[in-house]
């Protein structure tokens, strides 16, 4: 089995370095493909109220994904090859056409996997229907706690979906408690006393700023939440708000996505309030996207930033492939999202061909359970599953066909207009780059 | 030509009774306490200079408008301040200075609005042969399906007219029923204004054309800065001095 | 904000009732015989007197000794004040900070107003008295005072000029900013010592981005005053600009620095001009193709028509948009190379202090564009041949045609010039905030609000009436006594004020009768 | 042109075009009574059509209201969350008297009972607004409607503890089906039989008097009260009535028939800009033209998501295909904008209004009287009339 990956790996690179537009072309000069093809559905957000930058380049890396499994000859079961071919879906970010696509995918272009999704809402109203269907699925960005939790929790107060479980789900993001954990941790390293957490009132900023506020408290810090609305522009009160209190918060956690972050966060910057020398400032991956914030964010140097993935300087080939490939396209750095998206089309693939099938659920999901890949953003492994069922007291739910590791980082800017592939990281330390926990404003490492 | 006396044998009860209506907007006293009472079918013509507040009495009868002050009864339940559909309900019909047809709505839709709004229970059958007569009546049968923004100004008119008449009021109130009318609409239009008298209805029409109003009536009422100057026997008016003054100064007050 | 309680009981027990029993019994007697002063009752005097000594203390009596013409509206008025001041400090005090706000703002207070419209207008009507604004005021008043306001307006019907609104306005604010302290103590709008420099700052960034509102709502307003026609394209109007300022700014830098091979960014101010030539075109089309026939008296059911037509070509664009530049945020350089303006802390003593103020700089610089731009505006309508035509149409469609205006051409220019107002916001913004294609929904919505506010078709109402929603949206967000909710909130509270004045006064603050 | 005309007339002497159009209308219904049973179509298209059902209510409706009555409300989206969210947090909390002490669990309501219990809120929210409604026009009510919608949007969105924010609330499943295509039969069906009963009840009301009020109103409010009619009531009346049925509708289509949970975002004034264009493109002023427009366009909408090309004369593209794929993404709404203002300037009744009228035979009556008026000789006054 091993072998094949590797094989199915190493193919993939020569290719990816082989011209890329022409790959399919090549493909068909040196591969034998079966008549039918594998077909894998990718359910993304591509027209508002969706996020739709984010559905645009995930879409972009799960083709490519495709692509380059091809240019590897696609998936081999039983030695014949199999063409993958990608079913784009669009979510639009809400859980109604979410459950749509889905059944689109199962029933229409009856898709043998699944994967994508950005909005937490739409994994959690379709991974139900994916398991009763049995379509293996591997979610590559809905963050929320419930979302690929085994079938012993509930969400808002409906039943379990059935007795064992969403077992068909997999996830490759990190739940947003994860993330928290690492900015939590990195913080209170950093010994702050005094936080204000300005959360989006959406099913990212909520969970998670309830996650983070609780660790903070419970480490003792005190904590003000401020809820906005997204579509917001101007935060000028509500930060005079913040500026008035008695004490100077230590710290200003961002937990706002898309253009309402990059607005709070340079008018937060342009009013002095943080990044400053007493209030450190917290924002969220939309940082990594240098090109984007700097354009947007041109005061926001020094802001710390959460980010998931590998780091840029511990970029693996592929990841570097991948982020060459997507800089050409979008001329920005490749968001985790992207490289996600990417490597969930590979552990499908991978799957597919140690269980020897592309239509048997069950043996697939056992073969994912198993995976052990090296992708663009490091080792993909299960630790629980059917494979190893049983969480020990207090891991939580989620960890249930959950990638236990996905790399999560802090990092910081400390040049205006720096490329994240540049920016320090520093958090956790056997990462560190710059050898600093944190860079002071006007300070460099 | 029948008698008023004649007429309130076969007459329904009517009376009509405004005390001391007053309307003030703002600083302008656009009607001044004017009283008057009609108790029997009269054809009544209330005229007066340009802005001496005709149309706001008018409003204010109909329940266009709340009086600032003062009471108006008509068949002995007060109208005043309430809403315009219970004023009709209660009696009392009248047309606008500008038409107001309902524009796409054919004749006959036109018709049907005022006669279910007067006796929902009212089986339409019957409701629409009595728009056919008056249709009839008005000359304006043959256009029973048209969209009556397809119709002329005078048809119009006559159109008011005839709603008017589904309601089947005790006292009507035209505004300016000959403005801009074709001359041979106008005769239809007087025409009708006799059949519905002798209908035993008071007909008030209202105009600031002196000529028009008096052959057609009995009694004339003449409002000058809001309040009434004189109310009587067209001849009587004619001669009074404060009518005539009321008419030659009226040049300085609009 | 929370007066200190030895200074406060001081004045509620000792300094208050002495001065007040000076003005009770002292005032009617000096007073007794100037014909001014007789022109009360002597318990008009005595209660004057009262109220006045208890407010004011001596400044009162003295107020009403050399001004007796004064003595009713201000005894009224500080009795009032009174009034609430003390119940809202001893409640301050009270009742304990989770005391449910809501109680009032959203049950007695209503309740009152509801009740004082109902039946206040009622009665200046039955008493013949001039009732323009009673309802406004007994709503306001209601909701201020509470059962007050009967006794207020009932026994004397007054004539409602604008001070009272004011004050009841006043009143209505100060009722919810002490409910919002009671709410949250430690709220910076009440908690000394910030809360000064706090209320300043709030009020400086409401004065601000008003401005930069109000530009946007002039546009409407001028449209509406023409042509009685909302336009819902504004928002996505002003949206386009933006963006052809964007890209109009990055292809002149790139071939500038191509030609000069320095790296040269063009200021964003140029951005405005091209923005505002683009749009006035497009918005001249659209009205010539669309918007004309309904003057011509094609098209029934006018107004509707307007608002859908006016709707879909909004939608049209917005997609466009979407289509062409893609959901990425844009944004341009900044105007200034200022970050902020800030006036700093200043210490009257140890424990009280003023300051600082920051005003970010290209806010600064955007409000005077826009307020540049609105003058601009105003002295054309008032001095150019153009300008006084198109308020002739405005006043008077047909005396307009007569003397020889072209009543269509001026439709036309409305619509152009108020399309091209938007647009200028719109460039005048995006160096401000990032630009994506659904920029101009929230940002139509409160143009809205200030038109109404103002009274759509009055240019300097829709100035006010930026400040006003500006100036609100900054102190909700900032006073709201929860601060996890203020800022979710800040929409909603111009929403609510735009409702309410809608339904009490349609024509707004400013406003001529409406169409 | 010709030819057509014979048709026509062949029509008028055979079963004339009333009867035919009754005809086209029960075919129309019977092939969405038989469509789910053609097994060559996926459950996916049912969906899209379940759907579509859904937003004709909601298009008809407010063509009721917009069209027929003239109340040119923007609220309608805001109706029909009320009429969901009601229901979704009754199933979830029950209600509690806190001062008459009792509560009543959410274990006794049944989801129907919750969904009526959403149909009553709507409906008395639909009250107030009415009523407040009653001294604006035009353009000031759909401003007021706007930020009543709004401010909803924006309450359910941050009361997230109570609404589940943008999560969503997840209502209690009207039905307990386990067989997906079992499941989905049923709700196609029973939202196909809630679009028949609330075009039927739209239907009886737009030509009962009350609609004949209702139309007097829309064209001169003073003028329909001074004939009698009463404007309070009925504008009233229209705003509970379409209210509820949304509300209704709204609360259905979210118990897991159509979408398992309601979330904000579907209030935005996006939605209901959309259900607007609809009934404008379908016909503003009849109620069937306003649904057929929102189940065509959102169907048209849906299919035009990836427009596959296919090359005539054996053409084919670099990679060998004989078709390429076209992907609109947000032309089609680009689209859909134009076709709305076009509709609006050019037919203002709706695309569909030329067939919906050629079968009612008002028409033919227009033809004649126009005719009889061509014949009669008031031309000259009706010419002199106008100039007054």
């Amino acid at each position: 089995m091993k072998r094949i990956t590797l094989l199915v790996s190493v193919a993939a690179l020569l290719a990816m370095i082989a011209m890329l537009p022409l790959s399919a072309v090549q493909a068909d000069g040196h591969c034998e493909f079966a008549e039918d093809s594998i077909k894998i559905g990718g359910l993304v957000p591509l027209s508002a109220p969706g996020a739709v930058a984010g559905g645009v380049a995930m879409s972009w890396a799960i083709n490519r994904a495709a692509d380059d499994i091809n240019a590897a000859c696609g998936v081999s079961i039983d030695s014949v090859n199999y063409a993958v071919e990608i079913v784009i879906g669009d979510s639009e970010g809400s859980p109604e056409r979410g459950q749509a696509v889905v059944e689109r995918f199962i029933l229409e272009d009856e898709v043998q996997a699944v994967t994508g999704v950005y909005h937490s809402a739409v994994g959690l109203a379709t991974m139900g229907m994916l398991d009763e269907n049995g379509i293996p699925t591997v979610f590559s960005e809905p963050w929320n706690d419930n979302v690929s939790a085994n079938g012993i929790m509930e969400y808002d107060g409906r039943p379990p979906r059935n007795a064992d479980g969403v077992d068909y789900v997999f996830r490759v993001s990190p739940a947003s408690s994860m993330v928290g954990g690492v900015v939590v941790d990195w913080l209170l390293d950093l010994g702050v006393g005094n936080v204000v957490i300005i959360a989006e009132n959406t099913d990212y900023g909520q969970p998670a700023a309830a996650d983070e506020l609780a660790r903070f408290e419970a480490a003792g810090a005190t904590v003000t939440q401020i809820n906005v609305e997204l579509g917001t522009e101007d935060f000028v009160p509500i930060l005079s708000r913040i500026q008035a209190q008695a004490e100077t918060p230590d710290v200003i956690r961002v937990l706002v996505t898309g253009e309402t972050s990059y607005n709070l966060t340079q008018q937060m910057a342009e009013l002095g309030i943080a990044p400053s020398d007493d209030t450190i400032c917290v924002t969220n991956q939309v940082a990594f996207q240098s090109e984007q914030y700097w354009q947007n964010v041109p005061d926001g140097n020094y802001c710390a930033f959460n980010r998931v993935g590998i780091i840029p300087s511990l970029f693996s080939d592929t990841a570097v492939e991948l982020n060459a490939a997507y800089f050409e396209e979008f001329e920005d750095i490749v968001p985790s999202y992207a490289m996600a998206s990417y490597d969930a089309v590979w552990i499908i693939a991978d799957g597919m061909a140690r269980a020897g099938s592309s239509s048997d659920g069950a043996a697939i999901v056992a073969a994912i359970e198993t995976t052990d890949l090296d992708l663009s953003q490091g080792r993909y492994y299960f630790e629980y599953g059917n494979h190893n069922p049983d969480l020990p007291q207090g891991t939580p739910a989620f960890m249930w066909h959950q990638w236990p590791d996905p790399v999560v980082t802090m990092m910081q800017y400390f040049e205006q207009g720096q490329s994240s592939l540049d920016a320090a990281v520093i958090f956790p330390e056997v990462y560190q780059t710059h050898g600093s926990g944190y860079i002071a404003p006007g300070t460099s490492p | 030509m029948i008698t008023p006396r004649e007429l309130r044998r076969t007459m329904s009860d009517l009376h009509l009774e405004l005390n001391n209506v007053s309307k003030r907007f703002g600083g302008l006293q656009a009607v001044d306490h004017v009283s008057f009472t009609v108790t029997e079918p009269e054809l009544i013509g209330m005229i007066g200079p340009n802005g001496a507040g005709k149309t706001t009495l008018t409003n204010l009868m109909s329940g266009m408008l709340k009086p600032s002050s003062g009471t108006i009864y008509l068949n002995g339940r007060r109208i005043d301040g309430h809403p315009p559909y219970d004023v009709t309900r209660a009696g009392l019909g009248r047309t606008f200075q500008i038409t107001r047809a309902l524009g796409r709505m054919t004749v006959m839709e036109n018709m049907m609005v005022p006669g279910l709004a007067h006796n929902p229970r009212g089986g339409r059958a019957d409701l629409e042969a009595r728009a056919h007569e008056i249709l009839d009546l008005l000359t304006i049968d043959h256009l029973t399906n048209e969209l009556s923004r397809a119709l002329s100004g005078g048809q119009r008119k006559l159109l008011e007219l005839g709603r008017l008449l589904m309601l089947d009021p005790a006292v009507i109130i035209l505004d300016e029923p000959f403005a801009g009318v074709h001359p041979r609409l106008q005769d239809t239009i007087t025409n009708y204004i006799n059949r519905v008298y002798e209908n035993g209805k008071a007909i008030m029409f209202i105009s600031h054309n002196m000529g028009a109003v008096f052959e057609l009536s009995q009694r004339l009422i003449v409002l000058h800065h809001g309040a009434v100057i004189a109310d009587g026997a067209p001849q009587a008016v004619r001669n009074d001095p404060a009518v005539i003054d009321a008419y030659l100064g009226h040049d300085e007050d609009d | 904000m929370v007066i200190e309680d030895t200074l406060f009981i001081l004045w509620l027990m000792v300094a208050g009732p002495l001065w007040a029993a000076v003005g009770l019994f002292v005032l009617p007697g000096i007073n007794h015989g100037r014909a001014e002063a007789d022109q009360f009752s002597p318990t008009t005097l005595k209660i004057a007197g009262l109220i006045g000594g208890f407010a004011l203390g001596p400044i009162g009596v003295g107020l009403f000794f050399f001004e007796p013409a004064l003595i009713r509206r201000t005894s009224l008025t500080l009795g009032v004040v009174l009034t609430v001041f003390i119940s809202s400090q001893v409640l301050v005090r009270v009742i304990d900070p989770n005391f449910p706000s809501a109680l009032w703002l959203l049950l007695a207070g209503p309740l009152w107003a509801a009740l004082a419209a109902y039946f206040i207008p009622r009665h200046y009507r039955d008493l013949e008295a001039d009732d323009q604004n009673a309802l406004t005021a007994a709503a306001l008043g209601g909701f201020a005072i509470g059962p007050l306001i009967f006794g207020l307006m009932w026994k004397t019907t007054p004539k409602i000029n604008r001070d009272w609104m004011i004050t009841l306005g006043a009143l209505g604010a100060w009722q919810i900013y002490a409910l919002f302290a009671i709410q949250n103590p430690t709220n910076p709008c009440v908690a000394l010592p910030f809360a000064a420099t706090y209320l300043t700052q709030q009020t400086a960034n409401g004065v601000v981005i008003g401005c930069i509102y109000s530009l946007m709502a002039v546009g409407l307003t001028l449209i509406y005053s023409v042509q009685g026609v909302v336009s819902f394209a504004h928002g996505q109007l002003y949206m386009v600009g933006g963006y052809f300022s964007f890209y109009f700014l990055e292809h002149a830098s790139y071939h500038l620095s191509e030609l000069t091979g320095s790296d040269i960014s063009v200021n964003p101010i140029w951005g405005i001009p091209v923005a505002a030539f683009i749009v006035f075109i497009m918005g001249a089309l659209f009205e010539r193709v669309f918007l004309k026939p309904m003057h011509e008296g094609l098209i029934e059911r006018v107004s509707e028509y307007a608002i859908l037509i006016t709707f879909g070509f909004g939608f049209f664009l917005e997609y466009t948009t979407l289509a062409v530049a893609g959901p990425f945020p844009q944004k341009t350089d900044r105007f200034i190379q200022i970050r902020r303006f800030t006036l700093d802390r200043y210490h009257f003593n140890d424990e009280f202090f003023f300051g600082p103020i920051h005003i970010i700089g290209d806010r600064a610089f955007a409000m005077v564009v826009g307020i540049v731009l609105i003058f601009a505006l105003l002295y054309f309508l008032q001095r150019s041949w153009t300008g006084r035509a198109l308020r002739a149409t405005s006043q008077d469609r047909q005396a307009a045609a007569v003397t020889g205006i072209n009543p269509t051409n001026m439709n036309t220019l409305s619509f152009a010039m108020g399309s091209m107002l938007a647009a200028m916001s719109g460039a005048a913004l995006i160096p401000i905030f990032n630009w994506v294609p659904w920029v101009g929904a929230e940002m139509v919505g409160r143009s809205y609000v200030i038109v109404v506010l103002g009274g759509l078709g009055s240019v300097p109402g829709a100035l006010a009436g930026g400040i006003i929603v500006g100036i609100v949206e900054a102190l909700g967000a900032g006073c709201h006594p929860d601060p996890s909710r203020g800022a979710a909130y800040k929409e909603a509270f111009a929403l609510v004020i735009f409702a309410l004045v809608l339904l009490l006064k349609p024509t707004g603050l400013f406003g001529r009768e409406q169409h | 042109m010709m030819i057509f005309r014979r048709f026509e007339s062949a029509i008028d002497q055979g079963i004339g075009r009333r009867k035919l159009g009754y005809l086209v209308l029960v075919l129309v219904v019977l092939f969405f009574l038989w469509f789910p049973n053609d097994a060559s179509q996926s459950n996916y298209t049912k969906t899209v059509f379940i759907s579509g059902f859904f937003y004709a209510i909601m298009s008809s409706s407010w063509a009721l209201l917009a069209g027929i009555a003239g109340q040119f409300s923007f609220g309608h989206m805001a109706f029909m969350g009320i009429g969901a969210y009601a229901a979704g947090l009754i199933a979830r909390d029950g209600i509690t008297f806190a001062m008459l002490g009792l509560s009543i669990g959410p274990e006794t309501i049944s989801a129907f009972g919750a969904i009526i219990i959403g149909t009553i809120a709507a409906g008395a929210v639909g009250l107030v607004i009415g009523w407040l409604l009653l001294r604006l026009r035009a353009a000031y009510l759909a401003l007021f409607t706007i930020a009543f919608s709004e401010l909803f949007r924006i309450m359910m969105l941050t009361e997230y503890d109570y609404t589940g924010g943008s999560n969503g609330l997840s209502l209690r499943p009207l039905l307990q089906i386990e067989d997906v295509d079992a499941a989905r039969q049923v709700e196609y069906y029973l939202m196909f039989g809630l679009l028949i009963v609330c075009l039927f009840a739209l239907y009886r009301v737009a030509n009962s008097p009350i609609g004949l009020f209702l139309r007097a109103m829309r064209e001169d409010e003073d003028a329909a009260s001074a004939l009698g009619v009463n404007v309070v009531r009925y504008k009233i009346l229209v705003f509970v009535f379409t209210s509820m049925i949304v509300g209704f509708a709204g609360a259905i289509f979210y118990s897991d028939v159509g979408s398992e949970r309601i979330i904000p975002e579907q209030l935005e004034i996006l939605q209901m800009s959309l259900i607007i264009a609809y009934a404008v493109i379908g016909g503003m002023e009849s109620l069937i033209g306003a649904a057929a427009g929102a189940f065509i366009s959102r169907y048209l909408l849906e299919a035009m998501r990836q427009v596959v090309i296919t090359l005539p004369f054996g053409m084919t593209t670099y990679d060998g295909s004989d078709a390429f794929v076209w992907e609109p993404g947000y032309w089609r709404f680009a689209l859909f904008g134009v076709v709305m203002v076009f509709t609006l300037r050019y037919m203002r009744n709706g695309l569909l209004y030329p067939i919906i009228t050629w079968f009612s035979e008002r028409d033919i009556a227009m033809k004649e009287t126009v005719s009889r008026r061509e014949s009669d000789d008031d031309h000259a006054a009706r010419i002199e009339a106008d100039d007054e």
